[in-house]
């Protein structure tokens, strides 16, 4: 299984060949993703998992390790997708800088997810930072610069933190492997803990785009390209939310629970979360730049996924996992079909995109769809996330009772601006206003097949059910399924 | 066969003595303003006279209305029972009654309208008001008999009043009658309550563009309705009665009641027709109403 | 039964039917009082109790549909000659014209006035003209009782006057108003204007 | 006061000063500056934490040093600090060639001045 | 052999996909529409007493560790508003193949084709889980249907899509909640176990069943709900309509039948009165409901706002009929319910002919249609007569029936409300005949014809089929108790012609009213044909004491006396106007939702307060953690 080494360094590998294939850095990208991605799948399928890859053949804690297991591996799937998507929906980025960004991207998002290892961790997240950042600030234009700007001092503050977190974890426990921190975590004095999971916290929650954290996601979708998009939220989203799963829910849990070992800062982080999902919510309610909508709308629901993992409980995680297959598909449909609408009405104001369903009626569909597997529509797949959640919460406590109808109260505001919009794509065209250019059939189809699988997840939620299983099950029982993999002797 | 009859002999005698009511409430009408009157039979003259005279009609909804007008008020009277006879084996339901009473408002209403004239739709927009203002304490009035009686006939209500005169409702429930004859005097548009006519505001408001056989159609269905009102108070609470003519004589009394306060009031505007008619007689209703409930 | 028709042939006086009828009509007379001037003042003592007249079946109406007789009190103007011969083609047959006081006849004591009409009779069929400035309640009392005998003998048609010699009444009606066209636009199909002039009173 | 008391307060308060710096500075370049500071305060921290008294140098020569391995230095921090240096320098450097960017497109180097890009944003 | 029930859900919704792709023939796509109702219609009606008709899936999602299965079965209770919801559905569609012609197109029959298919879901529910899906179908299929892809309709379909979504967030919580208490999902069990619950727990029970309750009022507009028809009916396409009125505003009835209804009659609750609390909360809304609906589609100058209150004060009805808990008000309210599907489709149908003629929707600016669309104000008018209750047609026996019963259990303010809106139903009715059908004609619409014959078609069938029901109750009725025999009340069978009520002597043979009245039209017709034949004349031959119109700059439509109906009634009510507008609380909401997103959208654009927001963030997690 060493191979898995692969999905770091070939990227990486092609980072650089990129600064002198000249023409060819496209197809290279696209080869070297497809490569990624079917990887990731034979892994996946090749019933060796779960494993834990020493590098170098250090054992661990004293090497660096990758620990594959269903869950991180699912993860780099749903990763690996979002990136050949993004990199099909590009729009005539040639220069070898986009392509050799993102690879730098793609290495560091699949090595958050892969690593075994803290301080890694803060290393390829750092990675992630310059990778986005640059890939923000790509057009060069005002408004891509501003938020390129925005975002890097923010993830440098946090990293910071983060960094500082790291630090203490190895003046406190003298180790860095996550598995080695979580066996042992249960030594450190609760006053420490506290410190470390608060600065941890920190370090993750701006890319988690939690309120109050997250000032500059609507900037940063707002800044990049279509395709940007994308990979913001499908890959960084994404690795964001297989973060909370090993940082919290692994390293810092009561053992085989899934409960935080503070139950203070669960309830905070839950707090945080709420907070997010109504602010997004509300603030996403009233705007008319449908970039800043559906950036606000990713806000809420990374707030609503985290709020499921903080519940615990099973139904609780399981539904959080399926929010994370649900969000990562229909807000890659808005993602890349926005992008052809903004192209195509040449304004970023959803009211100037009257007619376009009308036009392109297999696109309004896939953005209606989306737009209610958001909303969780029951027989789209948003909603079994949500019937999870809301089942989870009620077996919780009351706190968390609190917490569902807030979620539910904030589900109707997410409604009525997501079918808001996509009513306006079955508008009428203003006879005064010509569409600057055709939608491209190959965005169409993605957003048409990711539609279909919406609506498979809907009708028939048991097509991922194992998976989701397995994956709630190596949260559940972490000791079993993830610090027996990496200590198979202990 | 003999159904039939009784419908013909039914509907012939109620619409004789509605009209001839009229004619005795014009001459008592006289007789309080000091003078001498026209004839008692003045209100048959006036019916044959309109209906051989020529008449103008704007469209054909005006002659479906008015036929459905008189058929309403014939209709609901032979619902009613007179001095315990009926013309046709039912139950005499007060709800029935009611409604059917409605139809004949409607074609009425629809008739008039019909003409095009706006008087006429204001007429008929005040009358409209003013059946909201009197229906709502009238059957206010009535639900306390149904629920005292636990019946909604007629019949059934007419029965428990046999025997002494003790036995009438009236003194059974007083404060009920005194707002029954407040609608009353609402249901059949007299003073205080005939804004929707006002001859001088109006033009006699929905009968403006009426004339010949529709206006006397209109004559027959204010006779039948005249007739049916009298017959449900008499029915309510002067006990029915035993034959007839002791009937017709009590409804006379209760219309007479009427034609004099109708004499002696001025008129309300329609919306403070509505307030009196929904605090007093509505007032009046609940509290006999709630007497009755405990 | 009723038949309408029945007074187109006007002769048929004899008949019983019509006599029945006539007999209704004459005690129940319904009148439209078309107040111009002065002389409805006189009006008001004849409806009370000094002399009143609904003991003979007449009664004030508010509106021409449901008049049978129209009374026309005091002068008319040129302006309210058009409404009041709109009024009177209004009101459905048979009806009656009541003029009242001198002025209807001559012009009373305005005769000379640019705008006053002087003979009523001219524009709309009067059956009955009631003579004085201003007449006694008295007057009006006997005047509809002539009327109510007149039409009981069957003599009291100038409504149908009015209809035959239509051209000439709105010969003069144009010519009063300076401009051609009906008063009444519906009247049109009730008084067929027809073309040969000289249809004399 | 141990040396590593020192170090601890020093590296401690050279990341509040960072940390004060970039909530307060409204120019980029000093905001980048209080970055670096906050970047200093935490390797110095990594360092106070693999610090030893009187320590020894992490490298064994012979077995004779194997004695020494209880005052040896952790080399690790060191190791983490050496990661955290280059990673600093080049956040350091992608930052300031975003801020060039960053002047050239907004005329100033004030963080205010990219508030306005939403107005701006529809021509 | 194919599952019906499958059939019956797939057909509509493959259709619709179809419809999609030949939108543009509208012709085409139209008569599909009617054909899916039909089959619809014809299965339904071979369903009838097959009770054991079940379709289920399996969805392999785990839930109260057992395996999800969504499940359709056919129920009696459903298949009575499944099936007149059809017919209905059918009449309408005949009407929407003349209406959709080429400039009216509303280009939306793959939506309704969606609703129709949640329609046949919702009432053959099983389980909540698809109950829940279907209902979320509807609601958001509607939002669209009502919105039709014009920009006026999407402002008012917003006032219907946020209270469809706070009663699905609603609906939502309330099912898991009790399917937490029963373990399944299950309907009947959730039933059982709910009203095991009100033995223990009584507080909870009743905010249990207020979730489901608010839900259902929303759908059918019960107050505090009751503002949204008026905006919704009236931007919604004009043959959609009648389906919104008459099908859609009886899925929260069905609800409370379904589900309120024998946890209320069953369940261990404190009695008051004759009833127990709940109950008489629900009559106590239910009479609100159809007094306020009453009132404000009595001030209404667009008629189908008016007409949009009318269907929230019949609901009204049909609420306190459910209320009463007894056998005659259960009866009342489901006869009503049907009657009101075939009276509003009959009004909507026939408004909706106008304005395909005219295109106007504000009655003060029509008038005198009577005598240029003579079936259409045929078939309005019945449709009014029947709606104000009036014997011979369908509406009366319901409303007896519904009064018999409240009487019966001395709800006497309950009753005097009732009496109240049925009184004032005259009113508004009134006023739209003789707003749009009576009154003068104005010039433009001179030369307009009668509605076209397939619209003529389906309108006739529902005003014979008015007529029929009202001489013989029996066609409603029977069904009815087998629904109530379905449902486990003890009921006899129906009989054709007579209802029967909670009194003594007091069962109403209907047909004998018709007979009745068919006397009394005879014998007014005698004395109509034995007058005076009449003379015909123009409509502005009116009597203006003498003057003419026309001089003073009078056209028909100004001539016309029916913008402001009826003032004086409204300026009794102008200071509580205010007062009662729930739309008004709810723009006020909205607005200030709208100020918040805007507050938050600045402080996103701000750059310089980032690193203070990340600051505060560390302080509450500080605060929340370490602290505290």
């Amino acid at each position: 299984m060493n191979s898995s080494l692969f999905l770091i360094i070939i990227p990486l590998m092609g980072a650089f060949i990129a600064l002198f294939a000249k023409k060819a850095n496209r197809l290279m990208a696209i080869v070297i993703t497809l490569f990624m991605e079917i990887f990731s799948i034979i892994i996946y399928l090749s019933g060796k998992l779960p494993v834990s890859v020493e590098i170098g053949g250090w054992q661990p804690p004293y090497g660096i390790n990758f620990v594959l297991t269903p869950l991180s591996v699912g993860f780099i799937i749903l990763i690996n997708l979002a990136a050949i998507i993004s990199l099909f929906i590009i729009r005539g980025e040639k220069s070898y800088q986009f392509y050799s960004t993102y690879l730098v991207l793609l290495a560091a998002s699949n090595g958050i997810v892969l690593t075994g290892d803290i301080f890694n961790f803060y290393i390829f997240s750092e990675l992630t930072a310059f990778g986005i950042t640059a890939l923000i600030a790509y057009p060069k234009d005002r408004k891509s610069t501003g938020a390129a700007i925005k975002y890097l001092i923010l993830a440098s503050t946090a990293a910071a933190f983060l960094l500082i977190g790291i630090g203490i974890v190895y003046k406190t426990l003298g180790t860095l492997n996550i598995a080695d921190i979580a066996s042992k975590i249960s030594l450190l004095d609760p006053l420490t803990l506290e410190l470390i999971i608060i600065l941890m916290l920190t370090g993750i929650f701006v890319e988690l785009e939690l309120f109050p954290f997250n000032m500059w996601v609507p900037k940063a979708y707002l800044g990049g390209t279509a395709s940007v998009n994308v990979m913001l939220h499908g890959m960084l989203g994404t690795a964001g939310a297989y973060t909370i799963t090993r940082i919290l829910l692994t390293m810092f849990t009561v053992d085989g629970s899934g409960l935080l070992v503070n139950v203070n800062i669960a309830n905070s982080v839950i707090v945080i979360a709420l907070l997010t999902i109504l602010v997004s919510e509300i603030a996403a309610f009233n705007e008319k730049k449908i970039k800043k909508v559906l950036a606000f709308s990713s806000m809420g629901q990374m707030g609503l996924i985290i709020f499921g993992f903080m519940i615990g409980n099973e139904q609780a995680i399981v539904g959080a996992f399926y929010l994370v297959v649900a969000n990562f598909v229909a807000k890659t449909i808005l993602f890349v079909l926005t992008g052809e609408f903004i192209a195509m009405s040449g304004s970023g104001n959803w009211e100037d995109m009257k007619g376009i369903g009308r036009k392109h009626p297999v696109a309004g569909l896939a953005f209606v769809i989306g737009s209610l597997s958001l909303m969780g529509v029951p027989f789209f797949a948003g909603f079994w996330g949500k019937l999870g959640l809301i089942q989870g919460a009620i077996n919780g406590s009351a706190f968390m009772v609190v917490g569902i109808v807030i979620v539910l109260i904030t589900a109707i505001i997410e409604g009525i601006y997501f079918l808001k919009i996509a009513h306006t794509l079955f508008l009428e065209k203003d006879s005064d206003r010509e569409y600057l250019s055709k939608a491209r059939v190959h965005s169409i189809v993605i957003a048409a097949i990711l539609a279909l699988a919406i609506i498979a997840i809907g009708v028939k939620p048991g097509l991922i059910e194992s998976n989701i299983n397995s994956a709630t099950d190596e949260i559940l029982n972490s000791t079993s399924n993830y610090i027996d993999i990496v200590f198979p002797r202990r | 066969m003999m159904t039939v009859f009784n419908i013909i002999l039914y509907s012939l005698f109620a619409i004789l003595v509605g009209l001839i009511f009229l004619g005795i409430g014009r001459k008592v009408a006289a007789r309080v303003h000091l003078r001498y009157g026209p004839p008692f039979y003045q209100s048959i003259i006036d019916v044959i006279k309109l209906m051989s005279r020529e008449s103008i009609t704007h469209n054909f909804v005006m002659d479906l209305g008015m036929v459905m007008a008189l058929t309403g008020l014939i209709g609901t009277m032979l619902y009613i029972p007179i001095a315990g006879h009926i013309a046709f084996e039912s139950n005499t339901n007060i709800i029935v009654i009611m409604y059917l009473m409605a139809i004949g408002h409607l074609g009425m209403a629809m008739a008039v309208s019909a003409s095009g004239n706006p008087y006429a739709n204001i007429g008929v927009s005040r009358a409209l008001t003013m059946m909201l203002g009197y229906e709502v304490p009238f059957f206010t009035v009535m639900l306390g008999l149904i629920i005292y009686n636990q019946s909604s006939s007629v019949m059934v209500i007419n029965l428990a009043q046999a025997g002494s005169i003790w036995n009438w409702n009236i003194w059974q429930m007083p404060i009920g009658f005194i707002a029954a004859e407040m609608a009353l005097q609402a249901m059949m548009g007299e003073k205080p309550f005939d804004a929707m006519i006002a001859p001088a505001e109006i033009a006699s408001g929905p009968m403006v563009e009426l004339s010949g056989r529709y206006l006397g159609l209109g004559f027959l269905t204010k006779a039948v309705g005249v007739f049916v009102e009298t017959a449900l108070i008499v029915n309510f609470f002067f006990g029915g009665g035993t034959s007839v003519i002791t009937f017709v004589i009590k409804q006379l009394e209760v219309f007479l009641i009427a034609v004099i306060f109708d004499n002696i009031f001025p008129r309300y505007k329609i919306e403070q027709a509505v307030k009196f008619l929904w605090i007093f007689p509505m007032g009046l209703a609940v509290i006999q109403l709630i007497l009755l409930a405990i | 039964m009723f038949n309408i028709n029945s007074l187109e042939q006007q002769d048929n006086q004899d008949k019983l039917w019509d006599k029945v009828i006539n007999y209704f009509r004459k005690r129940s007379l319904w009148m439209l009082h078309y107040c111009t001037g002065c002389g409805a003042m006189e009006l008001p003592p004849v409806m009370t109790s000094r002399w009143d007249m609904e003991r003979f079946g007449i009664g004030p109406m508010a509106t021409p549909r449901q008049a049978d007789i129209l009374l026309i009190t005091g002068y008319s103007s040129v302006r309210t000659m058009k409404r009041i011969i709109r009024t009177y083609e209004q009101m459905p047959e048979p009806k009656w014209v009541l003029a009242f006081g001198s002025c209807t006849v001559n012009g009373g004591m305005y005769w000379d006035s640019y705008n006053v009409i002087n003979n009523l009779g001219e524009y709309i069929p009067v059956d009955i003209t009631i003579a004085g400035c201003m007449p006694r309640p008295e007057a009006i009392l006997d005047s509809m009782l002539k009327l109510m005998d007149m039409i009981q003998a069957g003599e009291a048609k100038a409504f149908r006057k009015y209809k035959e010699n239509y051209a000439y009444y709105k010969a003069n009606q144009d010519r009063l108003f300076m401009e051609r066209g009906p008063v009444l636009e519906s009247a049109a199909l009730r008084y067929v204007h027809e073309e040969t002039e000289g249809g004399e009173a | 006061m141990t040396m590593l008391n020192i170090f601890l307060l020093s590296s401690t308060s050279l990341i509040f000063i960072g940390l004060y710096g970039v909530l307060t500075r409204k120019n980029i370049v000093k905001i980048l500056l209080s970055l670096n500071i906050i970047e200093t305060g935490i390797n110095l921290l990594l360092v106070a934490f693999g610090y030893v008294e009187n320590g020894e140098v992490p490298i064994l020569t012979s077995s004779e040093s194997l004695k020494n391995i209880v005052n040896m230095v952790d080399p690790v921090p060191q190791a983490l600090v050496l990661t955290s240096i280059v990673i600093g320098l080049g956040t350091t450097a992608f930052a300031l060639g975003l801020t060039i960017r960053y002047y050239k497109t907004h005329g100033t180097l004030s963080i205010d001045a990219s508030d306005e890009e939403e107005v701006m944003l529809n021509e | 052999m194919v599952d019906k029930m499958l059939m019956m859900i797939l057909i509509p919704l493959i259709t619709a996909f179809l419809t999609t792709i030949i939108l543009k023939q509208h012709k085409v796509v139209w008569t599909l529409f009617l054909a899916v109702s039909g089959y619809l219609s014809y299965t339904l009606f071979t369903m009838y007493g097959a009770w054991d008709l079940t379709w289920s899936i399996e969805l392999g999602y785990k839930i109260f560790d057992s395996n999800l299965v969504l499940s359709l079965a056919n129920n009696p209770l459903g298949w009575f508003f499944a099936f007149f919801a059809s017919v209905t559905t059918m009449l309408i569609a005949m009407f929407s193949i003349a209406f959709n012609d080429d400039k009216h197109d509303s280009k939306t029959a793959p939506i309704w084709l969606i609703l129709i298919f949640a329609n046949i879901g919702i009432f053959f529910a099983q389980d909540w889980l698809m109950f829940f899906g279907m209902w979320e179908m509807m609601s958001m299929s509607s939002y669209f249907m009502i919105a039709h892809g014009k920009e006026i309709p999407a402002k008012a379909a917003k006032f219907y899509l946020s209270l469809s979504l706070v009663g699905t967030s609603t609906l939502l919580l309330g099912i898991i909640s009790v399917a937490r208490l029963s373990q399944t999902f299950d309907i009947n069990a959730s039933i059982d176990s709910l009203i095991n619950l009100f033995a223990t727990d009584y507080n909870k029970a009743i905010l249990y069943i207020g979730l489901f309750a608010v839900t259902f009022f929303i759908k059918s507009a019960v107050f505090p709900f009751y503002m949204w028809p008026s905006k919704a009916y009236a931007e919604s396409p004009d043959d959609f309509t009648p389906f919104l009125s008459t099908v859609m505003s009886k899925y929260g009835i069905y609800g409370i039948v379904l589900f309120i209804l024998p946890i209320l009659q069953n369940a261990d609750i404190p009695a008051l009165g004759q009833i127990n609390e709940p109950a008489y909360i629900l009559a106590v809304l239910g009479a609100i409901t159809s007094v306020l609906g009453t009132i404000l589609a009595i001030f209404e100058t667009d008629m189908k706002k008016l007409f949009a209150y009318s269907s929230v004060a019949n609901i009204g009805y049909i609420v306190m009929g459910l209320s009463t808990l007894s056998i005659i008000g259960i009866q009342g309210a489901l006869f009503h319910s049907i009657n009101h599907m075939v009276i509003k489709s009959a009004i909507f149908l026939s408004l909706a002919a106008v304005i395909y003629r005219t295109g106007e929707r504000e009655m003060h600016k029509l008038g005198g249609l009577a005598y240029r669309m003579p079936l259409t104000f045929m078939v309005y008018l019945l449709g009014i007569i029947s709606a104000a209750g009036i014997p011979p047609l369908n509406g009366f026996a319901s409303k007896w029936l519904i009064i018999q019963a409240l009487m019966s259990q001395n709800m006497l303010f309950v009753v005097i409300a009732m009496i109240f809106a049925s009184t004032g139903a005259f009113m508004y009715l009134f006023r739209v005949l003789a707003s749009v059908f009576l009154g003068q004609l104005p010039d433009k619409y001179k030369h307009i014809k009668e509605a076209p014959l397939l619209m003529a078609i389906p309108m006739t069938i529902i005003m014979l089929l008015m007529l029929a029901i009202g001489v013989l109750p029996g066609i409603i009725m029977k069904p009815v108790n087998a629904v109530l025999i379905g449902m486990g009340y003890d009921v006899q069978e129906a009989s054709w012609t007579t209802v029967h009520s909670a009194f003594s002597n007091s069962d109403l043979n209907v047909t004998n009213i018709f007979y009745i009245f068919m006397a009394g039209a005879a014998i007014a017709l005698v004395f109509y044909l034995f007058s005076a034949k009449s003379v015909k004349v123009t409509q502005d031959d009116n009597y203006t004491a003498g003057e003419l119109p026309s001089d003073w700059g009078t056209t028909p439509e100004r001539f016309n006396f029916s913008y402001g109906f009826y003032q004086p009634f409204k300026e009794m009510f102008n200071p509580m106007m205010d007062l009662i507008s729930f739309d008004r609380w709810m723009a006020a909401f909205g607005k200030i939702v709208e100020r918040i997103s805007n507050g938050l959208s600045v402080l996103y654009t701000k750059s310089e307060g980032a690193i203070l927001m990340l600051y505060i963030g560390v302080a509450i997690l500080i605060i929340g953690g370490w602290i505290i």
